[in-house]
């Protein structure tokens, strides 16, 4: 049986390269990428924490978190997709409207 | 004298049924046990034994229907063609273009035909029955892996497919083939919807995901009726094909089509179109593996279609000749008509339009199959409130898988 | 053991393949390495004896979500310009350090964490994974989980609306 | 008959209101609403009556049950549920509610009989006895009421139908402010009585009257000396205190008691029938069956009680001397309805709730004949309601001034009519007040009837004895207030001279008459069966002092001194005003107009000892000026706009430096957020850690 710490470890690596992943790439479909590597780390602690204890409530969050996902990666492509019409461009440095 | 006749007949049946009985132990070996890996040999030597049989099969077949002679050379009947294919294949240059992506480039076609072969694992041939020791039956589904996620399984690497497509697309660097990997992607992702409500609504009446229970639950009486003879039990009326009401059929057959990318739908492919699509930049034995990964797809996808739609290894009739055919011949005999019924549409449709074959599948076949779940839910809750029980396959394997774990 | 050594084969597979997706710039690798993550995520889950979300994982990350992902890189025919990171401005500097204080942050309290003692038994586990159990457990009119499944099932419903209106040519 | 068969009292009027309101739509034909009104309209509340009456005897007849609670129409089983607070729809059928539903629902009957020939004419017709019809339901709905919440539904109720009412005419400007006027100050005490409605949720924790589990608030408070709340712990006499002034607060804002009686003079603007409806008989009884419903807690509060009856004196007093001057008809029945609800407050305060119900029922009476023969003479004079203009009426208009006499000598107390009987048990009651200040109190009550005597009588001569002031034939309707824009009076007919009223206007005249004289008799002391019939079928729903502990002082005079010297004052005081306006047969005014404008006294009372101005001086101007000075200028303008300004001000300063940070980049903001992130898991993980 393995530890629930190597479960939550692996997790926590998965995350932190999500993390560094978002900061530092320029491309926002990576960017996006790298939120649903930090999503699926935090679903396996979610049933790893669930088989420990016992309980189907990880699962549960888990499939709340997979439909969620669906649904913000088909709205955040849409975006993506109507930004590049827009701006022929998706270098999200260049998307900095914002800035004053 | 009539009776004695009937009774002695009977004594006689029973007498043959008991041959397909095996006891639960020879020799100290479990053979429960076993099964998965006879399962899993079979099912390996039955999908590779028949894969160049296909490509002859596919040719005489749009031979006859189109009334031309097919192969004929090499052979008594062109037999030997399928071989000769495959001798040509594996002695040709194998060619790699200059710009391309060269680790994708290679491993496309086998994720293609593992991902293919992967779906094998969960299929049900056959459920064998064995008597344990103190004497009580038990049936086990003769399947690599009974897992209670079956039907889940094969909708997961249906739709792992299209990744050797869009690899190869992309990575030959060529405009065909990236339209021909993009359109497969769009075209899986569509018509997976309209295929996994279909498959929703026998999930909907046999109550699990799991394959041997979807068949199980089909060997009841047609639409539970009491009183029908028993020849009709399991039969051909009994099917879910029958009892989810043809819709549910017809969608699944549609898209199990688009699915795999085949005539009509051959959009990914479209040699007058795309050159060759996807596997444009493809030969030699690469160009094989597709080739052999696409009709692999085909057996695994008609495969779940006779499971699921088609009762499995049940027979047309519950009554005497029938019962004596093993139950894998009949379900290789359904899965072979499901070939059938692609060589026979090849033969006769003409290519959708790319625009059309979206329209068909989210303005037609996605909102019928919903309207449809909906409806057979409707129906379901209805029949429940009938027969005072709920889905009918939960009753029946659990009294069929207790013993036997 | 077996499980151990299962678990180490898997995560190096995983970590190596979510370091590739955050380290290469081609955008199609990326994705497919985002792929074999989730594949390999998708193998954890059925270890931990959750073999419906495992199945889930597979059909909805890997057989819809990453298929999106390249579509849309094809779409939009992302190719794989040079340094597509970002460059200077100590921003990569500052990321990769906080994330090394996020990642021993996580970890401490990941090793430090105790499961009070509850074992559960294999078998039980195997139990609550199932189709079965699962469906009974989201569908159960006594647990909290309807409410918010019917919920999800309107916001997946809007996700779709927003994304076609979104992506039409006349907006 | 079935109990549930009472539900119906309270639903005939409701159907009777639909009806009305909702025929405009599918009835075109105006000719045959306005037959089908004159036959609902009247016919609701008339049934209602008779439904009541079975009741009440087969109540008495079985006396089984005597609080029996009938579980109204509601959809949903708790009427109301929010959070811990339930309320169910319940009607309570005991004497006190029956008794008033008779009152209401027979007197009101009448009323609508005698409206469907007073508003025979008007334009709205319908949506005359639409008012009227809700009316009567709103007011069941508070005697019949099981709970705090539903009485408090339908005091609301009558005060928006009063509302309606008294600005029936409201192209009229005047009528639209009396009704403005009546419902604002309604609002007052009905502020009162919503908080003591909450305070008694919070001390209590329930609403209702009673409850099957004997759980409701008056059952609760039906032990000696303390009450109790439903986890049945003792409240403090401090709390019910507390709750019953706030309680008399509402009862002081509906049965216009000072400081709050300043409305029901000016709410004269309506139609006749509304003043005898609203004004006399029903609406302003409500404070008078809230106190008797709530005498449970009130005996358990002698200050509340002492509080009660001094004002209810103050009331009778003030009020009766501001009668004495008013020269419109309307006016001076007004100004003696709230006398009279004074004397029933002093009742009520006295410990005496049953003898404030009986007067409740003989004024109801005889208030009622006073109006609707008040009205027959203004609609027989063509809308005039002044009394300077009028005298002689009796030639003209016998009948009237038969019922009119009877009226006014039952109010007054001449000796065996029913205003004898309930004025002397209120002051034989009051005599005997528990907190030793009887003989205040009797002195006060004996004034007043003197003083009601005396206007009462003023009223009759002015109207009916002197000499004719007006000009037979050349009467203008369209001066007055009492009547609708297109004159109808007098144009409908024709002549323009005195006429008597039709017989739908005169028969629930005789009808009253019969009550006002007799009622009084039949229910009291030495009525059939042993006497006091009313106290003791009231018996039940009434709290004696006893239960709080209080004791009623020996009387001042025995019983037959008592009727003795009341009939003594209220002849005197009749007698007094036929002194001296039969010396005044031309002018029919004691003092010169001239000399009554000089006069300080008159000048007093006319301005209603300078309730109106002093309300007019410290609420309309001061608020004004609060509203002006303090509000707009002081906290408005100097503090929240001036805030407001700087905030902005100071908002564009900070973020003219703030701007910098914004880099438009995602990335730096990602970047910011996981600081703050990897800061906060610091900080955790370090706490959890220590521990």
């Amino acid at each position: 049986m393995v530890p629930v710490s190597y479960y939550l470890s692996l997790s926590a690596v998965l995350f932190t390269i999500g993390v560094v992943g978002v900061l530092v790439k320029r491309n926002p479909i990576q960017v996006f990428m790298c939120i649903e590597l930090m999503l699926n780390a935090a679903n396996l602690t979610f049933i790893a924490l669930g088989r420990f204890y016992g309980t189907a409530t990880g699962e549960m969050y888990v499939i709340f978190a997979l439909a969620v996902a669906a649904a913000e990666v088909s709205v955040g492509l849409g975006i993506i997709v109507t930004i590049f019409r827009s701006r022929q461009s998706i270098d999200l440095d260049e998307a900095a409207l914002l800035k004053s | 004298m009539l009776t004695g006749l009937v009774a002695h007949w009977d004594k006689l049946r029973d007498g043959i049924y008991h041959l397909f009985i095996f006891p639960e132990y020879w020799h100290g070996i479990r053979l429960p046990a076993l099964v998965p890996y006879v399962a899993l040999a079979g099912i390996f030597a039955f999908t590779l034994g028949i894969l160049p049989m296909l490509i002859w099969i596919e040719r005489v077949v749009i031979g006859l229907m189109q009334d031309r002679t097919g192969p004929n050379r090499l052979g008594p009947r062109g037999l030997l063609q399928p071989p000769a294919d495959v001798l040509k294949l594996f002695f040709k240059e194998d060619i790699q273009p200059g710009s391309i992506d060269v680790r994708l480039y290679y491993l496309a076609p086998f994720i293609s035909m593992l991902v293919a072969l992967s779906a094998g694992a969960v299929i049900p041939l056959q459920a064998v029955t064995f008597r344990n020791p103190h004497g009580g039956l038990f049936t086990v589904p003769v399947t690599p892996g009974n897992v209670n996620i079956g039907l889940l399984f094969m909708l997961a690497a249906s739709s792992l497919g299209v990744y050797g497509i869009i690899l190869a697309g992309w990575s030959s660097n060529n405009k065909y083939s990236l339209l021909g990997g993009l359109r497969a992607s769009a075209q899986i992702i569509s018509y997976e919807l309209a295929m996994g409500l279909s498959l929703l609504c026998v999930v909907l009446l046999a109550g699990s995901v799991q394959l041997d229970h979807i068949v199980n639950a089909q060997n009841t009486l047609p639409f539970g009726i009491h009183g029908l003879p028993a020849f009709l039990k399991g039969s051909i009326f009994s099917w879910y094909w029958l009892q989810s009401l043809l819709v549910p059929v017809v969608i699944y057959t549609i898209a199990m089509i688009a699915e795999t990318n085949r005539a009509p739908f051959d959009l990914p492919e479209a040699e007058s179109e795309l050159v060759a699509g996807f596997h444009t930049e493809y030969t030699s034995m690469k160009f094989a593996t597709f080739f052999a990964g696409e009709y692999v797809n085909m057996l695994m996808i008609c495969g779940l279609n006779a499971s699921v739609f088609w009762g499995g290894w049940l027979p047309p009739f519950n009554c005497f000749p029938f019962t004596f055919i093993p139950g894998f011949v009949w379900y290789i005999l359904k899965v072979m008509m499901g070939i059938f019924f692609y060589t026979w549409l090849r033969a006769t449709l003409p290519r959708l339009r790319y625009d059309a074959l979206m329209n068909l599948g989210w303005k037609r076949m996605l909102p019928l199959a919903l309207v449809w779940l909906f409806l057979l839910a409707g129906y379901s809750l209805a029949r429940t409130a009938v027969t005072q029980h709920a889905a009918p396959a939960t009753v029946m394997t659990a009294a069929h898988v207790a013993p036997g774990r | 053991m077996p499980a151990i050594i299962l678990f180490w084969i898997l995560a190096i597979v995983c970590v190596g393949a979510a370091l590739t997706m955050v380290t290469t710039a081609n955008p199609v690798r990326s994705a497919l390495a985002l792929v074999v993550c989730f594949l390999t995520l998708a193998v954890y889950y059925v270890t931990l004896s959750a073999q419906f979300i495992g199945a889930v994982q597979v059909v909805v990350y890997a057989g819809a979500v990453m298929v999106l992902f390249l579509f849309v890189i094809m779409l939009l025919n992302l190719g794989a310009p040079a340094a597509r990171t970002s460059e200077g401005s100590g921003q990569r500097t500052a990321a990769v350090a906080l994330g090394a204080v996020l990642l021993l942050v996580l970890f401490v309290s990941g090793m430090f964490f105790e499961v009070p003692g509850r074992a559960v038994s294999a078998a039980s586990a195997q139990a609550q994974g199932t189709v079965k159990a699962v469906g009974l457990t989201l569908y159960n009119p006594h647990l909290p989980w309807l409410f918010p499944f019917e919920a999800t099932s309107l916001l997946l419903l809007v996700a779709v609306v927003g994304a076609i209106v979104m992506t039409r040519r006349q907006v | 008959m079935n109990l549930q068969f009472a539900q119906l009292i309270l639903w005939l009027p409701l159907l009777g209101f639909l009806f009305c309101s909702t025929s405009g739509l599918y009835i075109k034909d105006r000719a045959l609403q306005k037959r089908l009104t004159t036959v609902i309209a009247p016919g609701v509340v008339l049934a209602s009556f008779v439904i009541a009456l079975l009741v009440t005897l087969q109540f008495g007849s079985t006396s089984r049950e005597i609080i029996a609670l009938i579980p109204g129409a509601s959809i949903y089983d708790p009427w109301i549920r929010f959070g811990g607070f339930r309320v169910n729809f319940n009607e309570v059928i005991d004497p006190l509610s029956l008794v008033m539903s008779l009152v209401v629902t027979g007197v009101g009957g009448l009323i609508h009989v005698y409206s469907v020939g007073y508003m025979k004419d008007d334009r709205d017709y319908t949506r005359f006895f639409t008012y009227f019809n809700l009316f009567i339901f709103m007011m069941l709905l508070l005697v019949l009421g099981d709970n705090f919440l539903l009485m408090f539904v339908g005091w609301e109720g009558v005060g928006v139908c009063s509302y309606l009412l008294i600005s029936f005419w409201f192209t009229d400007e005047a009528n639209a402010r009396a009704g403005n006027k009546a419902f604002i100050v309604n609002r007052v005490g009905d502020l009162g009585f919503s908080l003591g409605i909450m305070s008694i949720w919070s001390y209590f924790g329930t609403v209702s009257f009673y409850t099957p589990q004997h759980r409701g608030v008056l059952e609760l408070a039906n032990h000696v000396g303390r009450v109790l709340d439903v986890t049945g712990a003792v409240v403090p006499t401090t709390a019910i205190t507390m709750i019953c002034l706030l309680l008399f607060v509402g009862a002081v804002g509906k049965s216009a008691q000072i400081p709050l009686f300043v409305w029901l003079p000016d709410a004269m603007a309506g139609p006749t029938p509304v003043s005898a409806l609203i004004h006399a008989a029903t609406m302003v009884t409500a404070g008078v069956v809230m106190l008797s419903r709530c005498s449970f807690l009130f005996v358990h509060s002698a200050v509340a009680l002492q509080v009660v009856a001094w004002v209810g004196l103050a009331t009778a007093f003030v009020a009766a001397t501001m009668a004495m001057v008013q020269t419109d008809i309307k006016k001076v029945l007004a100004y003696s309805t709230i006398s009279q609800l004074g004397y029933m407050f002093m009742a009520c305060g006295v410990g005496d709730f049953s003898d404030g119900i009986f007067h409740v029922v003989t004024h109801a009476f005889f208030k009622a004949l006073l109006f609707l023969g008040a009205g027959a003479v203004i609609h027989s004079m063509l809308g005039e309601q002044d009394m300077r203009n009028m005298g002689g009426l009796k030639k003209k208009l016998p009948a009237t001034w038969a019922v009119m006499i009877i009226a006014t000598y039952s109010i007054a107390g001449f000796p065996l009519l029913s205003g004898f009987w309930s004025k002397d048990a209120i002051l034989d009651s009051a005599s005997r007040s528990f907190a030793g200040d009887g003989m205040l109190l009797y002195a006060g009550g004996v004034v007043t009837a003197f003083l009601t005597a005396f206007y009462m009588n003023r009223l009759m001569w002015k109207t009916f004895y002197t000499k004719e002031r007006f000009a037979d034939g050349h009467l203008h309707a369209h001066q007055h207030g009492d009547s609708d824009e297109s004159g109808s009076h007098g144009d409908s007919h024709g002549n323009g001279s005195v006429h008597p009223s039709p017989s739908t206007m005169m028969w629930p005249l005789y009808i009253l008459a019969v009550l006002a004289a007799g009622f009084g008799w039949y229910a009291g002391p030495y009525g059939p069966n042993g006497g006091d019939l009313l106290s003791k079928f009231l018996a039940p729903s009434i709290a004696p002092l006893s239960l709080g502990g209080l004791q009623p002082q020996p009387g001042l005079l025995s019983p037959m001194a008592g009727y003795l010297l009341s009939s003594i004052v209220a002849i005197a005081g009749l007698v007094l005003a036929a002194v001296l306006y039969g010396r005044r047969m031309e002018s029919g005014a004691i003092l010169e107009p001239a000399a009554a404008e000089a006069s300080p006294l008159v000048w007093f009372l006319k301005n209603n000892w300078g309730f109106d101005a002093l309300y007019s001086a410290v609420f309309i101007r001061g608020g004004g000026l609060l509203a002006e000075r303090g509000l707009m200028r002081g906290v408005e303008t100097d503090t929240i706009n001036a805030a407001g300004d700087g905030l902005a001000k100071s908002v564009g300063g900070i973020s003219r430096l703030l701007r910098r940070i914004q880099t438009g980049y995602v990335r730096n903001y990602a970047l910011v957020m996981l600081i703050g992130a990897v800061t906060l898991m610091v900080g955790m993980l370090v706490g959890v850690m220590q521990h």
